[in-house]
Parts: structure tokens; C-alpha cells; sequence
């Protein structure tokens, strides 16, 4: 594959902006627009074919690893067009996790083994943290992996693995030393879905969608050069991944939909012109407006290379919160058709008044529920004592 | 109004009914009877026979006689373990309706079925999804050659599950009652689901020719009324068992579930957070005992409005605060629909939002109080 | 003095109602209407004549101690009565609290030399429970009472007392036994105020008014026979007022009065008339008409007999809590007047906007802060584990 | 709008500012200061010698020419341990009023004593309660015989203290901005004070003559709006410094009052508390550097607008949140006047209700900006 790298960040933002612009207006399907919940990877695939055949496909990867090299401001266009097409995402942990974490620590082998097959869409990655009986507790995580001779053999059980019936392979936490205290002797690992001995089976959740699944390991052999990092270092590692994803599920994006959703059901509705509504809609306003603010806070910390702090928990929590109040107001103001499954017909069209609901439900709960992410503000921000 | 005597009457007779209600929910009810979304004619049967049909029939229709307080344990009884039956529906809407038009003998005879559990009824009577005013589009035309039916009807439960609609038409300006065949000629159906599952449709009526004896009433706006207030204070009873449901689980999980090396009830913020479910909880069950004692001594179409307003207003909202936390507090587990829990939500989101909102509910009440009050 | 006792309970509603509204309206003092903070007994001092005259000083006291005996039907429209008048309290401890106390648990002795003053006002009651280091934990307080002979000697500090300085005699909680576990070796302790060695300094409050006091012990020598119940057994007899006293903090007063004012507000400031402010308006008349139902939940349950239990503390939380909402939304649509002290002049008549508020503050703290008793509702009610 | 070298210069000049108010905030304020009602002249000088009256002003009237955005840090710097001097009501506000209207001879006088510490002023725009539109009802008259102000204007900072006052009039379907002294006859003051104990007053303008001289602005519309938003951030940040102050204190407390064996701070329900009041604090500080930004930035009256409203709407709110969770955490020692807690919770109910509350700020925000939004 060879993709003509240009200069994007010496282009001015609107000549940028239109560029993307026009670019998502070209390419993306029209169908796929303004996706209420997550997509599959079959639906997605012509999508990232394109994107990786324009090398559009890793626009926060520096241009030496084959990303977009974009610089935070030109990125922040980038994803400000993306939301305004309604372009969905496509399976994207390759992406956004393992990736720039492979870029970050990854061996020289593994980077050369790796990262151009997740630009290229042919390995599409899922995450193996959570499991049935360490959910928020993560590092209570049971699930071993114990050496023998040039392979680990892993036993155990992961749980919400977002889309791992779609994955080719999964990056994951692994108790390798059962004697060391808990956040000790946990190593990360990488790990081919189709090594024998491995299980997945999808759940379904409350909105209908397959969107986790449960991932069962028995005697799986890993080749020990698949962990990232020294063993028994894995927290460290899956620690930087952690901070990153707060920024990642704090992003003002599901509530900004969701606030654009609720204005489209408000002139559905005819609420656009009730007082009641547009005073609730001028907070929410302001709330999805801070959180931007505060995103850009945050963002602005990363591109001067600082690193981010406990305090990033707090956009986490009011990204999804905000994000959760947006839902209910959709529900309320829906009326009778609150209690309808699927779209309901207003006279100026079809309207989920559901889904933004349900998508707002686990959003507080996955990545650290926000009650572990208030303990962290609470114990490493505030410096309050534990109990 | 009523004198020591017929009180203890009534109440022990209200035990009798929550006593057989409550062994029956037990025995027949549980979530995984719910999670299928079709409708058991079994158990429709066993609920009649518990007189859940007839509570609230006159003596002459072969009912109870009953009113809407002896009604709202029951419901709560059965909502508690979930119910995949529209008994409000069904049975409290329709049979007030029925009960209200009954001088006729089509109304006799279907409340005769109904009483029997034989008959499973849906009433179209809304046509937007808002929590609408009396204006009602469907037209009844008659003349020399007899009667048509036109219109659209949404929100009808349990869609084409009915053996047949009660719908409210505009005769010449007053509000007619007809009876129609959900299979009769020109009658189209556009079967969807509620939240929970449940069998829902739009129905619309094209030219629906009615047999002169399928029109049960010709004025039944009151009646209509007063039917959609009944089923709103027996809609919000149901949701209570819902709340007692859903804390009852959650309560459960809180002081089993571990994490961090402890029970996650033994966590202070979810002990506050539970505290306030509880107080949810409480408020739903005196709101609802006072709207129904407010609705049966009511003197004005007013009163009745206010009291079954200010039940639902209280019960939609407090049903979803309580079933939301409950979906926090199990964590992930909460969020797959293999966890009874999500039901609970389901179908809470499903009555919470039918027959009007919390929003709708505050609003209306807004409008029948405020201006003695501000 | 002699007072015509009437069977009160044997009236009708209606009739008892009128009885009542017209006493009120012949005898109670105009400018003493709906006052917006507690008033001081130099105040209340001629209202309080009135009533014990009348022999209407202690509505819900046994006819045969003095009382009015009326059953809790007629004891409700007594209240409402009152509330409608905008009466306002008398220094009220004696009568709801140490009266009730010692009809239920005092000698006869105690009885008959304390209720008789307590009915003609010549002694005021204050409460000596709190301390500064044990506030919401009243279980640690350490104020001792040593017996030396026929006397206790009291050595310690209380706060937080309610206008301790009208207060002729204090009912208070003292430590007699300090090896005994926390919650034993209380005792409850009658003092008259004038023995030596008492000093009460009142403490303003935000609202600038002199509410409570602390009260300080020096070498303070208090009759053996002042102790009520047994000694080290106080706790007990504190607890009985205790729930006694969550029901008394829960009464709808305090809310129904401020939700009066709220709308006496919105008229002038022609908010009555805003489909936002109705809108919430409504929900809070909804939230007061609840309380009240509870509220008469509880009574009901008092009335038959039943001993309240820990579930009580809910109408503490929702009572305090739907005034402090209440107190919020007057601010909120008094506008630019909420930045004032006192009345401000609106075109219709003068307001003070902050008094409610004010008002509001402590509520949530005293008679055990709002935390505790979701510490009640949670472990004792809900039976979730202990930390 | 601006190269990277005039930004380094301007962040570097804020810092020199800011570290110059933060030395004198920690030698000169403290809540025991706050205490008595009365401003200190000696400080108010103090504050001007270290170049906060001119701060706004254009270099040509002795002034910094410095923008909204510089002033922000150094309120905030200024807020934190309370300030009892009424600098944005008499410096932010009156300030940018005399420099709109500049090119007058009065004007530039009063400028001049303002930036040397020598002027307290009032501004007297307000006419009722509300955060009202454009009408004003306060006239100024002109005729042969010369000018008359007559009129009322209530909640004008700081009261009688004031050695003049700015005040806005409709003259002839314009505004006119005119100085007034307090003492001129027919200038009647209802003296008043603010929550925080500060002097404010109703004044009422029974006729009074104004000299020819004292006639500021024949059509100060405009420049009076501008003013308005400028002092409506400069109070946000104000409240931004009192959010911070009350965070500090309350954490210390939790982190050091023992109850039940225990530093409450180890409690979690109090824990997750804090961790939202943080998160106010945290929104509010990103809330007023943007809305600083996008004043600088605006482009249209209403741009100007919606960022000023954007700032007090939160601000207001959050402070409000932040400072009544604060007395709660105390528990009873925060409800006395002996706390210096209660001193943040009477400084942010007057400055959040002052030129406008959270709810008016929301409401004008959704006029200006909602038919795009929704």
C-alpha cells in the first residue's frame, strides 16, 4: 500500500477543514450516517478500506508509523467533521489503544509486526481487561497466564470485551505472579483470537445490541514475546492506556450528538418552542459547551506533552453524566413514544427515542465506573484520607 | 362517607385480594415469563379467575363492584414479580370504559367475556404521542347506508394480540365509542414493540364500516375521561411494584456483590444513593394511596384529573430514578439483557411513559391547581 | 389556675376547625403573623399567657396532665389551623419534648413539680445535647457529672442549644460513666439554669440572628433526683425523643410555609405567570403534598400506638430537603433582590429573600445532619453492611 | 488576531499582575477584613497602586489598555480570600462606562481620579429587580432652564459610600449617562445592605439639576451594555475566586474534624460530594476563560452578549452549589457568624444575584442563542 503523505498541519485550519470535509461528504455511505449505536464490522469494512487506502485511517499517528501526524488542533477539525457528517466509528481499538501504545512501548518487533495490519484493517483489535468478578476492581483480575518454556498458557475468563466477535486479536491484562500484591505481577499481553482453546460469546445487551461479549480461555498458548513491557509490569502499562481512555470516553462527542439528537426530536416534537424545554436545553447547552472546554483542557495538556493527572476523572464523569441527562430529556420529551422499542413516526419523521438512552447507560459504568472515578478525585485530587 | 363498619369490610376484603393475588404472582409470575414478548391466555385466564377482571364491575355485570383503591395492591402484587399481561390495559382501561357505556347490549356482552378472561381488549383512543387534549380526529360518519370508521390510532395495547379495539371517534362533535375487529375490513395494523417487549401497534382505520350494535356509546367523552384516569392511578400502582421490585434485587445484589475485598452496600456513596431510592420509594407509595382515596371521594371532573396527575407525575419519575440506579449500582451486569434487572427498567421506561410522562402528568397538574396555588 | 376542660375530640372536624380559626384570629397578635425566623420569648411571652390561660398551651398533652388530649385528627387541624394563621412558636422545648418525656418516663415526683410551670410558662426548657466535638456523633460527648453525695457535679460544654438563653431549666445528656462503652454511661439530666456556675453565650448565625447558644458547666452541682430514668441509662431515654423529635423535624410546617411564600413572591415579582416557574412550582407542591402524606403516615402510626422505627429519618431527609429546595427558587425568582439583606421593596409589598433560605441551612444539620440519617435509613432500615 | 510574541508578552504581563495581587491579597485580605461592612479607603487606594482601577483603561487615560481576559486571574486572585471593596461594581463597571464615553472633559476627570484611587462610584442602572431589557423610566429632561434627572434605580454598589454616581436616563428615547453627586439636592438614598453586610442602596432622583458639564454621554446605549457584560465576567471571576476559597477551607476541614473516631473526610458520601463540588469548581474556571475569550473574540453585540451570560449563568449556579455544600460540611459550626465559611456563602449569594442570577443568564442565553441551536 503506498499513500501520498502530505503536510496537513501546514495547511490553514479552513483550507483543512474543507478538505475533510469534502473528503466525508465523497466517501462515506450515505446509509451509515448519523449511526444511533455502535457499528459491526461487516457494516464498517468498505469504510475503513477507504479511509486506510487514503492513509485516513490513524489521523493522531505520527506520519513515521503511517498516521496523519495531525497536531491537536487540526485533529480537533478532524473529529469536529467527522461528528458533523455523523460519521461512525469503526472498530478502532487497533487505533486508539493499542496503537499509540505499541508507538509509546512497544519493541521494535512488535511495532513492525503490528501496527501496518491494523492500518490496513487486516487485524482488528478488542481489549481483555474486565472479568466477571473484577469489573471496577480491575486489578483483582484472575485470569493467569504461567510460563512454559517459550509460551504462556492462559486460563481464565474476560468479560465486556467491546466487539470481540469481530476481533482477530485481543490485547490483554494476565496475572503472571500470584504471589506479588495485587496491581503487582500483572503483565499485558497480545494474543491471535484464533490461538485454539479460545471462546467468545456475545451478550446481548438492554438496547438489543451484541456490543460485549464474554471471552473464555482454556490452555491457550501465547508465545512469550507477545507481552508489552516486562512481565509483571503490566499495570504500569495498561495505567498509561487508562488516563488516555478517560480522556478518550470523556470526549464531549456522545454528548454533542446527543444534544444535536435532542434538538432534532424538540422540532419533531414541536417543543422547540416551549419555554420549559428551551430552558432545559439552554443548560444542557452550556454543560455540553464546559465539557468541551474542558476537553480542550485536557487535550491542550497532551499535545505540550504534559502528563494527565487524576483530575482528567473528572471529564469522564461529566462527559457521560451530561451525556446521560441529554438521554433523559430525549425520553421525556418523547412523550407516549417513550415507550416505544425502535423509531417511532413523527409527522416530520423517524425518531429512536430510546437509543441515546440506552447508550448512556453502561457510558457510566465501562472504563472505570464514575464512582471509582470520584474515589480517584476525591483520594488523589483533593487529597482526602481513606476511610 | 362510609361508616367503621363497611371499612373493615373493605379492608379485610382488600387483604383477601392481595392475599390471592400475591400466591398467584408467586406462583405463575416471574421475569422469565416476562422476557417472552407474547401474551399467555393462560395466565390472562388465571387472572380472571382471581376476579382481577371483574374488581371493578357493578355487581349486575357479574363484578366485584370494587373501586380504584381496592385495585391498586393488586397491581402492585403483580407488578412486582413483572407482568407481561396488559392487565391496565386491557382489563382497568377497558372494563371502565365498558362499565361506563353499559346500558347496551354489546357492552353486556363483552364485559361478560372480559369477566371471564375470555376477551383480550386494546382501547385506541390517543392519536399523537403527547398527552393530548379532547380533539379527537377519528371520524364516525353515518348515514342511510350506515357507518364508517376513519382515522389513526397509536399506542394501542397489545396491538394485533387484541381480539378487538374500543375506539373513540368525533361524531358530528361528540365522542363516540365503537367496537371493531381488529381483523375487520379496512383495519391495518402497524405492529411494533414497547420498550419491555410487549405487542403495540398503530392501527388505521380506512373506511371501517361499524354494525349499528358495535357503537356502545355516542357521548362518551366523560366516560372516556374518567376510564383514562382509572388506568392512570392503576398504571402508577403497577409501577410501585415495580420500585419494591427493582430495590429488592438491588438491595440483594449491595449486600452480596464484592469488590475491592468488600461488599459494595458497605460502600458510604452507594448507602446515601440507596437511602434515596428508599425515600423514592416511600413517596411513590403514599402519592399513590392519596391519589386513589382523593379519586374515589372526588366531587369534580377536576378532582379526579388532579388526583390521578399527581400520581403518575410521582410514579414515572420515581420509577426511573429507582430502576436507573439500580442499572448503576449492578455495574456492567446490569447493562446485558441476560440480568433480570434490565426488565425491570424495560418495563418501566414502557409504563412510565404511557398514558403520559412525569413532564405531562406535572404539567396537567400545573394547569388544574396552579392558579389556586400561585 | 383554672381552666374549663372541653371535650374537644367529641366536636366535629368542622366545627373544632372553626373553634379553632376564630381563637386564633380574636387572640393571637397580628404583628406576630407569619414570621419569617424563630422568635424570642420576650415576644412570644403574651402568646404564651394567652394560650395557657385557655388552656390550649399543650394541644397534644393528656387532658388529665393539663393538656388539650386532642386525638391526632383534631391535633392535625389544630396544626394546620395554626400554620394558616401564621402563628409562630412559642420557646416550645418544655412543652413537645420534656413534657411528653416525663408523662411517659419521669417519677411522680418529677412530673408534679416540673409540668404544672411548663403549662403556665413560668419555667422555658432548653436542650443540652450537642457538643463542639460531638456533634452529628452524639454518642462521644464528654460533659461529666460526677456524683459527690446528693449532687452531681457538672463539668463541660454544650452547644448548639436552641435559644438556651430564654431558657430557665435544661434537659440535657451527661456522661456518668466514662469506662462504660460509648452509648452507656449517659445519663439524662434536669438542670435549673440559675445554679452557679453556668455561662450562656448565644452564638449569631448567618442570618444575624441569636438562635442558639454554647452553655458551659464549671463545678455545676445538680440534685441526685434530677436524673430522669436510671442513671447511666440516658441514651434510652434520649432515644425516645429522638425519633420523637426526626417526626417533629420532618412536619410539613416548614415546607408548606415556605412553598406559601414562594408563591406570595411569584405574584409579586409576576413569576406566577412563567411556564418555568410553574412548572417547577408544581413539582414542588407535588414533593410537599408527599411529605405531608408521609408525614401522616407516621403520625398514624404514633396515633395507633406503634412505636416509630428507623424509617422515620426519611421524613427528616424529605422535609429539610424539599425546604431547602423551596428556600433556593425564592432566591431564584427574587432576581436582583436575592443579593439583598432583609425586605427588599417589590411593587405589590416587601420581602425578605433570604430568610427561607437561611432557615433552610441548618435544618439539614441539626437533630443529627442529613448524612446520619441516611446512615440510619441505609443500616438499619435497608440492613446494607457496615463499612 | 494577535502573533505569538504579543502573546507571550500578554501572558507574561498577566503574571506580573497576577503575582502582584496575589501578594497583596495574602498581605491585605483576609475574612476578618471582610467582617466589618464598611469599604477601606486605604485599601481601595492600595488597589489602585497596584494598577487595577486602570487596568481597562486605554493607554491615553493613564490606563494599561488591557482586555477582560487579563483582569480575570487577578479577581479570581482577589475573590479567594474575599474582598470587601466594590472594585468591579466602582472600577470594572464605572471604568469601562467613562471609557466609552471618553472624549469629555468630566469624563476624563473622573477617569483620571479613578485610576489614582480617588473616586468610589456608583453606577445607577438598574430599575427593578429583574435583569431587564433597554427601557429605562429614570428621565433627564432639558430645556431652557438647564437639565433634570428624576427617576429611581435600586441595588446600586456601593450605596451611600459612593462619592457619585454614574446614572443612566432616557433623554428623549436615548440614554444618556449622567454623574451625579450623592449629595446634590434631590438625591434621596434608601440605604440598604447586600447579603455579605456591603453597602447598596435605592437612590431616588426627585427633580435634580444637572449641570450642562455633568452630562456624560447623550447616547451611552451601547457603551452602557458593553460596560455591563465587561462587569458581568469581571464578577464571575470574582465568584471563581470565592469557589476556590470555599474549596479550600471545607477540604481542609473534612480532612482534619474528627467525628464517629473518624476524619469525616474518610467518609465516602462526602468524598463523591467533593468530587462534584471540584468538578464545579474545575467547569467554572473553563467557563470563564472561554467566555473571556470569546468577548475578545466577538464580533456582534450579541456574541458579547451570550459570552457574558455564559459565565454568569454557570458561575452564579456553581459558586451557589459549591458554597451551600460548603455549610453543609461544616455542619452546625458553618451555620454560625463565627465561621469564616459563612462569609463565602453571603459573598456568593450577593454576587450571584447581583447583575443578573444563574436563571436570568440562562434564559437571555437561550434567547440569543437557541433558534440556531434548536
Amino acid at each position: 500500500m503506498t499513500v501520498e503523505h502530505q503536510n496537513w498541519n501546514a495547511m490553514s485550519d479552513d483550507a483543512f477543514r474543507a478538505l475533510v470535509r469534502n473528503f466525508f461528504a465523497t466517501h462515506y455511505p450515505e446509509h451509515l450516517r448519523y449511526s444511533p449505536s455502535r457499528r459491526r464490522l461487516s457494516e464498517m469494512r468498505g469504510w475503513y478500506d477507504t479511509l486506510s487506502e487514503h492513509g485516513w485511517i490513524a489521523p493522531a499517528w505520527p506520519a513515521e508509523y503511517g498516521g496523519m501526524g495531525l497536531d491537536p488542533g487540526k485533529l480537533v477539525i478532524f473529529i469536529e467533521e467527522q461528528e458533523a457528517h455523523g460519521v461512525a466509528r469503526v472498530p478502532d481499538h487497533g487505533i486508539i489503544m493499542v496503537g499509540p501504545l505499541l508507538i509509546q512501548q512497544g519493541s521494535p518487533e512488535q511495532k513492525k509486526r503490528y501496527l501496518p495490519k491494523i492500518l490496513t484493517g487486516e487485524e482488528i483489535w478488542c481489549q481483555g481487561y474486565s472479568e466477571p468478578n473484577a469489573g471496577s476492581d480491575l486489578a483483582s483480575l484472575r485470569t493467569e497466564a504461567v510460563l512454559d518454556g517459550d509460551h504462556f498458557v492462559v486460563n481464565g475468563q474476560k468479560t465486556w470485551s467491546t466487539l470481540a466477535q469481530d476481533g482477530t486479536h485481543m490485547f490483554m491484562l494476565v496475572r503472571t505472579n500470584k504471589e506479588a500484591r495485587k496491581q503487582e505481577g500483572i503483565s499485558f499481553l497480545l494474543v491471535d483470537m484464533k490461538t485454539p482453546g479460545i471462546t467468545v460469546r456475545p451478550m446481548r445487551t438492554l438496547s438489543g445490541h451484541e456490543e460485549f461479549c464474554e471471552v473464555f480461555f482454556d490452555d491457550v498458548r501465547v508465545p512469550k514475546e507477545n507481552i508489552v513491557g516486562e512481565i509483571d509490569k503490566g499495570w504500569g502499562v495498561a495505567k498509561a492506556l487508562l488516563s488516555f481512555e478517560r480522556l478518550f470516553l470523556g470526549s464531549p462527542k456522545l454528548a454533542q450528538s446527543a444534544l444535536a439528537r435532542l434538538a432534532t426530536l424538540s422540532v419533531l416534537t414541536g417543543r422547540d418552542r416551549d419555554p420549559i424545554f428551551r430552558d432545559r436545553f439552554a443548560a444542557l447547552q452550556m454543560d455540553v459547551d464546559d465539557l468541551n472546554g474542558l476537553y480542550r483542557r485536557f487535550t491542550a495538556q497532551v499535545r505540550d506533552g504534559e502528563r494527565l493527572g487524576p483530575d482528567v476523572s473528572i471529564l469522564k464523569i461529566w462527559g457521560t453524566e451530561t451525556f446521560s441527562r441529554i438521554g433523559d430529556l430525549i425520553v421525556e420529551i418523547a412523550g407516549g413514544a417513550g415507550m416505544m422499542d425502535g423509531p417511532s413516526a413523527f409527522d416530520g419523521g423517524n425518531f429512536d427515542t430510546l437509543s441515546t438512552f440506552y447508550n448512556a447507560r453502561p457510558s457510566t459504568i465501562y472504563g472505570g465506573t464514575n464512582e471509582i472515578q470520584r474515589n480517584i478525585i476525591s483520594g488523589n485530587v483533593l487529597n482526602l484520607p481513606s476511610a | 362517607m362510609t361508616n367503621n363498619n363497611d371499612n373493615a369490610e373493605r379492608r379485610a376484603q382488600q387483604q383477601l385480594i392481595t392475599d390471592a393475588v400475591t400466591a398467584f404472582a408467586r406462583r405463575e409470575l416471574s421475569p422469565a415469563a416476562m422476557r417472552p414478548g407474547t401474551i399467555s391466555r393462560k395466565r390472562w385466564q388465571g387472572l380472571a379467575e382471581l376476579g382481577l377482571m371483574a374488581m371493578l364491575l357493578p355487581d349486575e355485570a357479574g363484578g366485584l363492584g370494587l373501586k380504584i383503591g381496592d385495585l391498586v395492591p393488586a397491581l402492585e402484587a403483580l407488578g412486582k414479580p413483572l407482568l407481561r399481561e396488559p392487565l391496565v390495559a386491557s382489563s382497568v382501561l377497558a372494563g371502565s370504559l365498558l362499565v361506563g357505556v353499559a346500558r347496551n347490549a354489546k357492552a353486556a356482552d363483552l364485559l361478560e367475556q372480559l369477566a371471564a378472561g375470555a376477551l383480550l381488549a386494546g382501547v385506541a383512543w390517543q392519536e399523537t404521542y403527547r398527552l393530548e387534549g379532547d380533539h379527537i380526529k377519528t371520524t364516525l360518519a353515518s348515514d342511510a347506508h350506515g357507518h364508517v370508521l376513519s382515522g389513526r390510532k397509536v399506542l394501542v395495547v397489545p396491538g394485533s394480540e387484541a381480539d378487538g379495539l374500543l375506539v373513540s371517534a368525533n361524531a358530528d362533535g361528540k365522542t363516540a365509542l365503537v367496537w371493531v375487529s381488529v381483523d375487520a375490513e379496512g383495519v391495518r395494523a402497524e405492529n411494533g414493540r414497547t420498550a419491555d417487549g410487549g405487542a403495540v401497534a398503530t392501527f388505521h382505520f380506512d373506511n371501517v364500516k361499524i354494525d349499528a350494535a358495535d357503537i356502545l356509546s355516542t357521548d362518551a367523552a366523560d366516560v372516556l375521561a374518567q376510564s383514562l384516569q382509572v388506568a392512570t392511578i392503576a398504571a402508577s400502582a403497577e409501577l410501585l411494584g415495580l420500585i419494591r421490585g427493582a430495590m429488592d434485587i438491588t438491595m440483594d445484589y449491595l449486600r452480596t456483590r464484592k469488590q475491592f475485598n468488600k461488599t459494595i452496600g458497605s460502600f458510604q456513596s452507594l448507602q446515601h444513593r440507596a437511602a434515596d431510592l428508599f425515600i423514592q420509594q416511600e413517596l411513590s407509595a403514599v402519592a399513590i394511596s392519596r391519589a386513589a382515596a382523593d379519586f374515589e371521594a372526588a366531587a369534580t371532573a377536576q378532582e379526579r384529573a388532579t388526583a390521578a396527575s399527581r400520581a403518575k407525575a410521582r410514579l414515572s419519575s420515581a420509577a426511573l430514578i429507582v430502576t436507573k440506579e439500580a442499572i448503576q449500582m449492578h455495574g456492567g451486569i446490569g447493562y446485558t439483557d441476560e440480568h433480570d434487572i434490565g426488565l425491570y427498567l424495560k418495563r418501566t421506561l414502557t409504563l412510565s411513559a404511557w398514558l403520559g410522562n412525569a413532564a405531562e402528568h406535572r404539567a396537567r397538574f400545573a394547569e388544574l391547581t396552579m392558579d389556586e396555588a400561585a
